[in-house]
Parts: C-alpha cells; sequence; structure tokens
C-alpha cells in the first residue's frame, strides 16, 4: 500500500493521533472510561496501522522484534515494581497506600503505575501477536516456533 | 515489618519477576541463572513458611492480605499446614529440575527459544505456587490460566513435531477445564457474593437453593478432575508427558496434577463441605470407581508401552487413582493417604523423568536430535548408564509401594482407611493394582539389566554428574520419606484433621 | 577301570545283600529284648516298626507310580511351547 | 533410637550393612570381610541380653526391631552359621552379586526373628524375598531368569497377603506387637496365609521346587536355609497349636515325598525334600504342645545344617559336572570321595539315622504326637520317617554317586568348599551323638532322651526295612528324563491358556454380538481384540474431538447423579 497516495497521507495524519489518543485513554483512565488495557490496544492499533501502510519491514525497523519482546517484559516488571515498591516501604504486597505520605495520592500513584504495566504488556502482547501472524509465509525462520 | 512477614507474596512474586527478566535479558544462560535462582528463593519462603506454620498452633493459617485490603474483599494469601506442604513440594521440585536441566535443555531445546523455556517456566512455577497460596477462587483460575498457558508453550517446546499436537490437545482440554472451573466459580459468586473461599464456605451454608450449589459442585469436580487427570479424563497427559522435553515432564508430573488435587480437597473440604460432598451425594461412590478404573485400566495400559515415558505417564494416571481413592473415603487416614501419596508419587515420578532426561541424552548421539526413550534402547544399559538404570529402579520401587520407600506409606493409610470402613475387597483391589506397577517396573529391569547388549549399540555415556545429583537426591528422598515420616505423615495428618474438623 | 571298582563286582554286592539281610534279621529280633514302652497298643506288636515301615514305603512307591501316570511330562514340557516365558 | 546397648550393634543390620559394602571389596579382603561377618554378626547376637532392646517410633507406631528371647536367639545363630558356612562354599562362585544377595537375605531373616512386632516383621519379610530373588538371579541363567519372575510373583502375593493381615490386625487390636495369635478374625487369616506361602504350603508349595534348583551350585544352599525356616519360625511365634497346621503339615510331609520319589533333578529331589521336612516341622506346631515346638525348633536348626549339606554335595557334583539329572549320572563315587561321604552322612540324617542331627530333633516331633494321644498323625509321621529315607536317604546318594556307572569322573571340589562340606558334616554328627548343647537352646526345657534302647532300635527297623523297599521296588524307581506336573502347572499352564481361550470365547462371543445390533458387544470385543496390538486401543492417542466428548459425559453424568442425589 506504499504507492497508494490516500491511505499513505491519511495514515500519516492518524497515526500520531491514535498514539495520542492512546495516551490520553492511558492517563484518564483514572477519572473516565479507560486504562490500560484500553491504551495499550489503542497503542498497538496505531502501529498495526503503520504496518499495513508502509510495510511490516518498515514497522519492523521502527520498533524491532526486540523492542516488542522487552515491552512484554518490561510491563509485567513495572506492575510487580508496584507491588514491591509496596512492600518497601513498609507495606503489603501492592499496597498503594504507603506509595505517598497522603494515602489518596499514593493510591493515585500506584494505580497510575499498574495501568502503564498493563498498557506496556497489552500493546506489547498485540504487536508480538501481530508480527507472528503477518511474518508468516515472508519470513517463517523468524517465528519462534 | 520484617521479611518474614511478606513471604506469602514474595513466594508467587519472586519466581513471577524472574520471568519477565529472562525475557528481557533474551539470553539463554543469563536467563538460567535468573530463574534458577528464583526458584530456589521461592523454595526457601517455603520451606520457611512450613517453618512459621509450624510455629502456629494446632491448624493455625497464616494470612497476608494483598494491598492490604481485608480478606472478603481484596484478595488474600492462606498459608495453613496443608498449603505449605504443597508449597515445599512445587518449589523444591522445581529448583531441583531447573538446576538439573541445563544439560539436558542444552540438548532438547533450540539454543535461541532457551530464554523462552525459562521464561514460561519461571511462570508456569508462579502460576501453581499462586494457586496453592491464594485464598480467593478467581485468583485461583487467574493463576491456573498463567500456569497452564506456560505449560503449553513449555509442552510445545519439545524437539519431537507431535508435541506441538500434544500441546494443542492439552490447550483444548485444559481450556474446557478451566472454563468449567471458572462456570463454577461464576455460580458460587452468584450463589453467595463472594469469592474469598473461605468466606464462600461459610456462606454456603445458608444458601438455600441447592441446585446451584449442585451445579457448581459438578462444573468444578469435571474442571478440575480434567486438569488433575482423573481416569478418563486422563488422555491429554499421555502424549503432552511423552513429548514434551524431559524437565518439564519432570517438573509437571511433580506438581502440575498434584496441586489440581489441592485445589479440589480445597474446594471440596472448604467451600462445599464435608456433609454435602460426601454423605448426600453420590460422590465418593463415583470418586471410587474412576480411582478403582484409574488404578487397573492406566496401570494395566501402561505396562504395554514401548515408549518409557509414555509408560511412565500412564503409571501417574494410575498413581494418580490412589490419590483419588484416598479422597473418596472421607476420613482421616484417607485423606493422609491422598496428601502423603501426592508428595511421594511427585517426589518419585520426578527423579524417574529426571532420569530418563539422562537416559536420552545418554543413548543419543551429539548433535543429533534426542532419541525417543523405546524399550529398544534399554537393552543391556544398566551396564553402561549404571547410575541412572539403579536410580529408575529404585524410585519404581517406590511406585509399587515397596517398604522402605515413600509409596509403601502411602499404601500403607490407604490400607488403613479401606480397612477402617471394612471394605477389605478394596484392600485386594489396591494390593493387586500395585502388582500392575511391578509388572511394568519388572519389565524395565529386564530390559536394562538382563538383555544383552545389542552389537550396534553405539556410544553410550553415563549421564553427567550435574543431571545425575539432582535427581538421585530426588530418589535418596523418595526412600528418606519411606524411613522417616515426621514430616510427610506428620504434615498429613495434621492438613487431613484440620480439613475434616473444619468440614463438619 | 574296565574291572570296575570294588562295589561293582557283582560278588561284593551278593554279599553286601546278604549283610543287609542280616542286619534287618538282627533289628528285628532286638525287638524282642527291649522294653518298648508303647504309647499305643499297635506299637507294641512284635516287627511292627520293620513291618510298617516296608509297607508304608511300597504303598508310597505305588501311590508316586500311580501320580505319576497321570501327571508325568517330558522334562522339556514346560521349555517346549514356550510357555515359560 | 534408644539402645541400651548403644555398643552392640543390630546383629541383621550388621550383616545387611555389611552385604551392601562387600561389592566395594576385592580379593583377600572379600574373602576375609566374607567369614567375618556372620561370625561379628553371631558375637553380636551373643552380647545380647534378653529381653527388648531397641524401641522404635515409625509411622506413629511403637516398634521394636531388636528382641531377643530363646525362641529368637535359636534361629538367628543357626541362620548366621550357615550365612557364615555357605559363605566359605560360595567363596569361589563366579557371580559377585551372590555372596552380597545372600547375606542380605540372610540378614533380612535374622532380622525376622529379632524383631517383636509385626511391621519390623514385615519390613524385613519383603527385605528377606528381595534377598532371594537377587540370589536366585545371579545364577545368570535364562532358566532361572524366568523361575525368578514366577518366584517375584509368589512371594509378591504373600507379602501383600501378610500387608493386608498386619494391616487388619493392628486396626483390629491397635497393638503392633508380635504375639500369638488366635484366628478369629479375617487379619490372623490373612497373616497365617502369608507366612504360608513361604512355607511352601499347599496350593502355593510349588514355587520351592520350581525356583529353588534354578540357582547356582552354591546359590541354592542359602535359598534352603532362610525363606522357609523364617516361615518356620514366624508360624511357631505366632501360631502355635492352630490345629489346622497338623494337616497342612502332614499334606506338605506326603507332598515332598511322593513329588521326590518321581523327580529326576537331583536338586529337584532336595527341594522336595525341603517341603517334606518343613512338613515336620508345620505339624509340630500344629500339635503346640512345649515338645512339639522344641521338635519343631530343634528340627528346624538341624535341617537347615544337613539340608545345607546335601545342597552343597549336589552342588559340588552340579559345579563338577554340569549336570543335575539323575539319569545322567551315576558311579561319581569313585572320583569324589568327600562329596560321597558328606552326601551319605547328609543323607542319614536328613532320615533321622541315629547318631545323626535328624535323629534327636525328628524324635521329639514324633514323640510329641505320641504324647498328645494322636494315634493318627503319630503313624502318618512314623510313615513319613520312612519315606524320607526312601527318597532323600537312600534315593540321593544312590542315584548321584552309585547306581550305574555314567563314566563321569570329576575330581572333588577345591578346598573351600570341601572344608564347608566337612564343616557340617561334622555338625550333623557332633549334635546326632551330643545333642544336650542344642537342647539346651531350645525354648523350652527339655526332658527327653533320645538314645533309649527301645526308640533306637524301632527306628532302625524302621529304616532298614524302608531301605529293604527302596531295593525290591528298584526297578520302579528307575529314573527317567521326566518331570511331574505341579500346581505351578496352573499359573505356567493352565494360566496363560485360560487366557487364550477367554480371548478366543470373547472373540466368538464379540462375532455374535456384532451379528446382533449391539454396539456395545463390538466394542469390548474390539477392545480385547487390540489390547496388545502396536497400534491398539492402549497405545494410540485419542483426538481432541472424543476427550471432549469424555468431558461432557462425566459432566453429564455428574450433572445426572447429582440432581437425583
Amino acid at each position: 500500500m506504499v504507492n497508494d497516495l490516500i491511505p499513505r497521507v491519511l495514515g500519516k495524519l492518524l497515526i500520531p493521533f491514535i498514539l495520542l489518543f492512546a495516551l490520553y485513554v492511558q492517563f484518564h483512565g483514572d477519572f473516565g472510561p479507560g486504562g490500560g488495557f484500553q491504551a495499550g490496544v489503542l497503542f498497538a492499533a496505531g502501529i498495526v496501522l503503520h504496518a499495513l501502510i508502509f510495510g511490516l519491514a518498515n514497522t519492523r525497523r521502527v520498533i524491532p522484534d526486540a523492542l516488542v519482546e522487552a515491552m512484554l517484559a518490561c510491563g509485567v516488571l513495572i506492575y510487580a515494581g508496584v507491588g514491591l515498591a509496596g512492600i518497601l516501604l513498609g507495606g503489603n504486597y501492592l499496597d498503594y497506600f504507603v506509595l505517598d505520605p497522603n494515602p489518596v495520592h499514593g493510591q493515585h500513584r500506584g494505580i497510575f503505575w499498574v495501568e502503564v504495566g498493563v498498557a506496556v504488556t497489552v500493546c506489547g502482547v498485540m504487536l508480538q501477536i501481530f508480527y507472528l501472524f503477518a511474518a508468516r509465509g515472508h519470513d517463517g525462520a523468524d517465528g519462534t516456533d | 515489618m520484617s521479611l518474614a512477614q511478606h513471604l506469602p507474596a514474595l513466594q508467587v512474586v519472586l519466581p513471577l519477576i524472574s520471568a519477565p527478566l529472562a525475557v528481557l535479558l533474551r539470553h539463554g544462560g543469563v536467563a538460567f541463572l535468573l530463574v534458577t535462582a528464583g526458584a530456589w528463593a521461592a523454595f526457601a519462603a517455603a520451606v520457611a513458611l512450613w517453618l512459621q506454620v509450624d510455629l502456629l498452633p494446632a491448624g493455625g493459617v497464616l494470612t497476608y492480605h494483598i494491598g492490604n485490603w481485608a480478606p472478603p474483599w481484596g484478595i488474600e494469601y492462606r498459608v495453613d499446614r496443608l498449603t505449605s506442604f504443597v508449597l515445599v513440594l512445587v518449589s523444591g521440585t522445581a529448583a531441583l529440575v531447573l538446576t538439573y536441566g541445563h544439560a539436558s535443555i542444552e540438548r532438547e531445546i533450540a539454543r535461541a527459544s532457551h530464554y523462552l523455556y525459562y521464561a514460561m517456566f519461571a511462570l508456569c512455577l508462579a502460576g501453581l505456587l499462586g494457586i496453592t497460596i491464594t485464598g480467593d477462587a478467581f485468583n485461583v483460575f487467574v493463576f491456573l490460566e498463567i500456569s497452564s498457558l506456560a505449560t503449553y508453550v513449555l509442552i510445545a517446546l519439545g524437539r519431537d513435531r507431535r508435541a506441538l499436537t500434544a500441546s494443542y490437545r492439552y490447550l483444548i482440554l485444559g481450556t474446557i477445564g478451566a472454563t468449567f472451573f471458572v462456570i463454577g466459580v461464576g455460580f458460587l459468586y452468584l450463589l453467595t457474593g463472594t469469592l474469598n473461599i473461605a468466606d464462600m464456605g461459610a456462606r454456603l451454608r445458608d444458601v438455600e437453593n441447592p441446585r446451584a450449589v449442585l451445579a457448581a459442585l459438578a462444573f468444578l469436580t469435571v474442571g478440575i478432575s480434567l486438569k488433575l487427570a482423573l481416569f478418563p479424563l486422563h488422555q491429554w497427559l499421555p502424549n503432552a508427558y511423552t513429548h514434551a522435553p524431559s524437565t518439564v515432564t519432570a517438573f509437571l508430573a511433580a506438581t502440575a496434577t498434584k496441586v489440581s488435587v489441592y485445589v479440589l480437597i480445597r474446594f471440596y473440604f472448604g467451600v462445599f463441605g464435608e456433609s454435602l460432598v460426601f454423605q448426600r451425594l453420590p460422590l465418593p461412590e463415583i470418586m471410587l470407581g474412576l480411582s478403582l478404573l484409574a488404578l487397573f485400566a492406566a496401570n494395566l495400559i501402561a505396562v504395554f508401552q514401548d515408549n518409557l515415558k509414555r509408560m511412565f505417564a500412564y503409571s501417574s494416571v494410575g498413581q494418580i487413582g490412589y490419590i483419588t481413592l484416598g479422597l473418596s473415603f472421607d476420613s482421616v487416614h484417607g485423606l493422609t493417604a491422598s496428601i502423603v501419596h501426592l508428595f511421594n508419587h511427585g517426589v518419585a515420578k520426578a527423579a524417574i523423568f529426571l532420569l530418563i532426561g539422562g537416559l536420552v541424552l545418554g543413548i543419543g548421539r551429539p548433535g543429533a536430535p534426542p532419541p525417543v526413550p523405546t524399550f529398544k534402547h534399554l537393552a543391556g544399559l544398566a551396564r553402561r548408564m549404571p547410575l541412572t538404570c539403579l536410580g529408575i529402579v529404585l524410585a519404581g520401587l517406590s511406585l509399587i509401594g515397596v517398604p522402605g520407600t515413600g509409596g509403601f506409606i502411602s499404601k500403607w493409610y490407604l490400607v488403613l482407611a479401606a480397612m477402617e470402613q471394612r471394605q477389605y475387597w478394596l484392600v485386594g483391589a489396591i494390593l493387586l493394582s500395585s502388582l500392575l506397577a511391578v509388572a511394568y517396573v519388572w519389565r524395565f529391569v529386564e530390559a536394562a539389566y538382563f538383555r544383552p547388549v545389542p552389537g550396534d549399540g553405539g556410544v553410550v555415556r553415563e549421564a553427567p554428574l550435574v543431571m545425575l545429583i539432582p535427581a538421585w537426591i530426588l530418589v535418596a528422598a523418595s526412600i528418606w520419606f519411606g524411613l522417616d515420616t515426621s514430616l510427610t505423615v506428620g504434615s498429613a495428618l495434621d492438613a487431613a484433621q484440620s480439613l475434616l474438623r473444619s468440614g463438619t | 577301570m574296565k574291572r570296575g571298582h570294588r562295589l561293582e563286582d557283582p560278588r561284593s554286592i551278593r554279599k553286601l545283600w546278604r549283610g543287609f539281610l542280616v542286619l534287618l534279621a538282627l533289628s528285628v529280633l532286638a525287638g524282642a529284648l527291649i522294653d518298648p514302652k508303647p504309647h499305643f497298643a499297635i506299637e507294641g506288636w512284635f516287627g511292627f516298626h520293620a513291618l510298617y515301615g516296608f509297607v508304608a514305603c511300597l504303598v508310597m512307591i505305588v501311590g508316586a507310580k500311580v501320580l505319576g501316570w497321570c501327571l508325568k511330562k517330558p522334562d522339556t514340557y514346560y521349555a517346549r511351547d514356550g510357555h515359560d516365558d | 533410637m534408644t539402645s541400651l546397648h548403644g555398643l552392640v550393634p543390630h546383629p541383621a543390620l550388621l550383616l545387611i550393612a555389611g552385604a551392601l559394602l562387600l561389592p566395594l571389596l576385592r580379593g583377600r579382603a572379600r574373602s576375609v570381610a566374607i567369614l567375618a561377618l556372620p561370625a561379628l554378626a553371631l558375637a553380636a547376637l551373643w552380647l545380647l541380653p534378653d529381653g527388648v532392646l531397641w524401641r522404635v517410633h515409625w509411622l506413629g507406631y511403637p516398634l521394636t526391631p531388636l528382641a531377643v528371647d530363646r525362641l529368637s536367639r535359636l534361629f538367628a545363630s543357626i541362620f548366621l552359621l550357615l550365612a557364615g558356612i555357605g559363605g566359605l562354599f560360595a567363596l569361589r562362585q563366579e557371580s559377585r552379586l551372590e555372596i552380597p544377595a545372600a547375606y542380605l537375605y540372610a540378614g533380612a531373616a535374622v532380622g525376622v526373628t529379632l524383631a517383636a512386632d509385626l511391621i519390623s516383621v514385615f519390613l524385613f519379610w519383603e527385605c528377606m524375598a528381595i534377598g532371594s530373588t537377587l540370589v536366585l538371579w545371579s545364577a545368570g541363567t535364562p532358566a532361572a531368569w524366568t523361575a525368578s519372575r514366577r518366584y517375584v510373583g509368589v512371594h509378591l502375593a504373600g507379602g501383600m497377603l501378610l500387608f493386608a493381615g498386619v494391616a487388619g490386625q493392628i486396626l483390629g487390636t491397635g497393638d503392633t506387637g508380635f504375639h500369638v495369635m488366635r484366628l478369629d478374625s479375617p487379619a490372623s487369616w490373612l497373616i497365617l496365609a502369608g507366612f504360608l506361602v513361604n512355607a511352601g504350603a499347599p496350593p502355593l508349595s510349588a514355587w520351592l521346587p520350581d525356583a529353588y534348583p534354578e540357582a547356582s551350585w552354591s546359590g541354592m544352599v542359602f535359598l534352603s536355609a532362610f525363606t522357609t525356616k523364617t516361615a518356620v519360625y514366624v508360624l511357631l511365634r505366632g501360631f502355635p497349636g492352630t490345629e489346622l497346621l497338623i494337616w497342612i503339615g502332614l499334606f506338605m510331609i506326603f507332598y515332598g515325598i511322593v513329588y521326590a520319589l518321581l523327580e529326576n533333578d537331583m536338586r529337584r529331589i532336595l527341594a522336595y525334600s525341603i517341603v517334606n521336612q518343613v512338613g515336620f516341622m508345620v505339624t509340630g506346631i500344629g500339635i503346640g504342645s512345649e515338645m512339639a515346638l522344641n521338635g519343631a525348633a530343634a528340627h528346624a536348626f538341624t535341617h537347615i545344617l544337613y539340608k545345607a549339606l546335601l545342597l552343597m554335595s549336589a552342588g559340588a557334583v552340579l559345579a563338577a559336572t554340569g549336570r543335575r539329572k539323575c539319569s545322567e549320572l551315576g558311579g561319581l563315587f569313585h572320583s569324589m570321595p568327600v562329596t560321597t561321604l558328606c552326601g551319605i552322612i547328609g543323607a542319614l540324617a536328613i532320615s533321622a539315622f541315629p547318631l545323626t542331627s535328624g535323629f534327636v530333633s525328628k524324635s521329639l516331633v514324633s514323640q510329641a504326637a505320641a504324647d498328645a494321644q494322636l494315634q493318627g498323625v503319630w503313624l502318618l509321621l512314623a510313615a513319613a520317617s520312612a519315606g524320607v529315607f526312601l527318597h532323600a536317604g537312600i534315593k540321593f546318594p544312590w542315584f548321584v554317586f552309585f547306581q550305574k556307572d555314567s563314566g563321569l569322573r570329576p575330581a572333588d571340589p577345591p578346598a573351600s568348599l570341601r572344608w564347608a562340606m566337612l564343616l557340617l558334616a561334622f555338625l550333623c554328627i557332633a549334635l546326632g551323638i551330643w545333642p544336650d548343647p542344642l537342647y539346651a537352646l531350645l525354648p523350652y526345657p527339655v526332658a527327653y532322651v533320645p538314645y533309649t534302647a527301645a526308640h533306637v532300635v524301632t527306628q532302625l527297623q524302621l529304616l532298614l526295612f524302608s531301605g529293604l523297599a527302596f531295593f525290591v521296588m528298584l526297578d520302579h524307581l528307575r529314573r527317567t528324563p521326566t518331570i511331574t506336573l505341579d500346581f505351578d502347572w496352573l499359573w505356567r499352564v493352565a494360566g496363560p491358556a485360560l487366557a487364550g481361550v477367554a480371548r478366543a470365547r470373547v472373540r466368538a462371543a464379540r462375532a455374535r454380538l456384532a451379528r446382533g445390533l449391539t454396539g456395545l458387544g463390538r466394542r469390548a470385543g474390539a477392545w480385547i481384540l487390540r489390547n496388545r496390538a502396536p497400534d491398539g486401543l492402549l497405545l494410540r492417542s485419542w483426538s481432541s474431538g472424543s476427550m471432549s466428548l469424555w468431558v461432557m459425559l462425566v459432566l453429564m453424568a455428574y450433572l445426572a447423579l447429582y440432581y437425583l442425589g
């Protein structure tokens, strides 16, 4: 689709907004509808669109496989890290109240980081699935199975 | 706040964290170190928890509130005697298998996937530990899925292409099992409005709609029975065990089905209560029948297998029959037998599959994909791999239930339980079925010790020490727990008594 | 060794037989000299043990023969058709 | 473990530990260890005082794995003595497995005699089965291998009976102690059955002549001594005076005689004669008076010695000639004078000839029968004495060492074998002449004098006339290369054949049913048909669909049952 003008232009226009919207959903999750899962999916959708328009190879240059796997891992680590932070700060595992002197702020902070972890992991998983399916038939040797 | 207080959380979190780290670092060797360290840390935590529970008065429970939310609302981790017992088994096996596995994994899994293997192993371990320790029914489901998904990947990592279909079959059936489980939990949630297992049990007594409770019980029973491979829902197991990498087989055989049994015990005694499950319903009869079928049919099938791993996989199905048989008695002795056998069989089976892993390594040619360990390969092997073969025979004695091995202890309690209820024919059945175990262990002995070495035997080396030592630790344990029963029987008796007391 | 050992000489065998018969007679006669202190009446009969030993052995041999007709098989019986595996 | 006599080790464990270490030794050190181990264990045994010495808790039960009284000391002593002499005899055995296995076996047998609770007895009992199987294996021949499989099968079955019995007894009485039991519960019947299997009682007696003769030339010496005599010991302790045992014992006696008379293989003759001799002991236990029990114990003691002597002479012949069949042997006295002499001494002892050890022990049993006014039993025992002389006392030496010259001229065996035989021969004669030391060891005080003129004369009459019967009937006793079917036919031929018939029946039934409409029958038949095929039902993998079907079925069944329940 690289040679089709309209999708290219529209894609270039839309993709930043999609990513931005994903971030909005992510950060606004506290107050309105949204949260890490939705944000992760939206973010991944933006990148999938990129791959559809500019080709998988280009997308893979932008977001390499290693980064996707790293995202998978980092998300879980962030989540678990928040939990451990609770322990280090004197609370129980996943205890948000102790993350800030003010318990309400602590709650916000805890939820925020947990949602970041979820978003990163979900995005990573989506992209990984997309890459695996998209790569089939082109460079099968790349698959991890 | 000391570290000791957070052990219940750390128990699960330590292996859990090692998984993403292993993925992040993308290097097999580093992943091995990380995950193995995580498993040993989990083992240390499990032992520490065991000691902590030991200090509590009889029937005492350690609880840990995740996120500091009080139990009926928040997720609670509960550690009692039975829990810590299973935790020690699971984490201990994982630590030994991981330590053992490096050499075997080098041969059985493509190098590029090593870090994946370790990550999945860590996830599986974390999932199993989570199932065991959590006191929240939905959390059980989550951890069940974590461990199951990791298990499917681990099985699919086997070099044999049939590993993929085996994994796929397990995926289908495992998902059905998990779905049934979650349907059951859903029913219970609707009826009681809580997900906390202890709370559920308390509120269920006041529930007026027995039909819905029965449906929940049926779904849970079938779902968990699938995961624990109760005959005739066992068909996923032989293929999965046969085609998975040796270390995976060893780990799963010792832990996965055992944790499922644990969940079943938790739900039967903790939620539904003894009187409903065992006195008002024909469940003990059904379970007795299915257990007997497992004892005879699965053991008989095992005798005819040609593939060593498959033979011992079927033997696992048979041995699970002993565990469920103990459950069906609904007595302290029966439950003790179940819990003890869960442990003793896990230890012996892990030892056997680890040694088979060494055997596969020994008979294979360097560089070639690992061969399938059939009886053809076994001819005269005892002379060339004496330690491996001797270890398999010794652990096999525990499967038979020879006095002086762990298996004897479990059978002793089973027989006592049967006699208590004056079911002498069952005593005969239990003892007869152990003759079938004799038959398949005997087949191994005959092939390994008495058949001449074939002319084109090729080069066969004894397995490396790094593999033999963990395997032999397990072999020694299976004999040790046949002689000194204070740990196994002590904990099991304690757990059985408190379970039966709380159920009434 | 064509001639055979002393014990295989027919003459010495005859002598041995004679000696054996004398021994038998002596043992029966000795029975007359002792005080048997019988527990059972039958034990007190003269020469009871001699007769009983002889007859009991004959009965056992004949019994074994009869049993042998029924149950005797060539000693390759089990090996023959692979029962023995 | 608390031990009052911490310095003295448990004799059985000492021997077993030694057996496990023996494979590490080589050459002279090994020979010394082989001879020293039983001696040390014997010394340890005699250093122990009477009474309960070890108390252990296991599985929540109090166990007493070491307790000594007169009866256990007697049996433990003879077991250790024979282990030592057998070790000397087997010193030159090529199989390096045999002596360690035999010592494990002997140690376990000693353990049974020193254990005062049922659980320890059972544990040592199973250990004995393992040790004896290993002794059998170490012969290394295919025949020994297949025989050992049947042997293990029978012993595992016996062990299971005992296991169930012990569990039931402990559950029923709450007492782990091993005392006199009455046959008033299923558990005690099971225990008795388990003991009797090892004693070689019918109908499972056939394991003994089936398996023992397949052992190596030295292995059978060990096998003859421990299993059956341990069974005698436990019967003595557990079931004295059980009348049933009289009849079982008498059956064993005559079974042994008749089968031995028909037998051609010299070692199978001796194996049948073990059953016969154990029959005497079992009968004695059944009579149950103090004298009868003394007799059973004394007879076990002397029998171990002379049966070992007989088997050593047979073993020496086998080692020298490689032949076992009477029809292929004969005339060996020419070149094997020592072996011949020892064989004859053993044969006289087993026949209870005056001045041999058998005379002083067997007399106790028949005297006890007479004292109890059991005329029928007494008569049968007298006939049996004659029969023993017939089948073992004359038949064995006659066909092996004399009869027609087979032309074989093997030399006497090497020194270690000769000395072992001579030692036993000496003991057989010495105990016959001077029985007081043996009598002093017996569990009850002995006020019996074997050497009265009346007894000697009547015994001589009995034996000499049975000798006459032998030579008169010699033509009918000619050996033919045959075997006689025994109960083992049931599991060697009939079982497999029945299974075959059953399979054929099921197949036929399947055909009939298939013609009908029932699909169920077809499936059952197909299962039988396929069960051993390589890609049959048992070996193939199931598809996910059929597995899911099963899940659904089980769920439906549960739901339906709950709904109804």
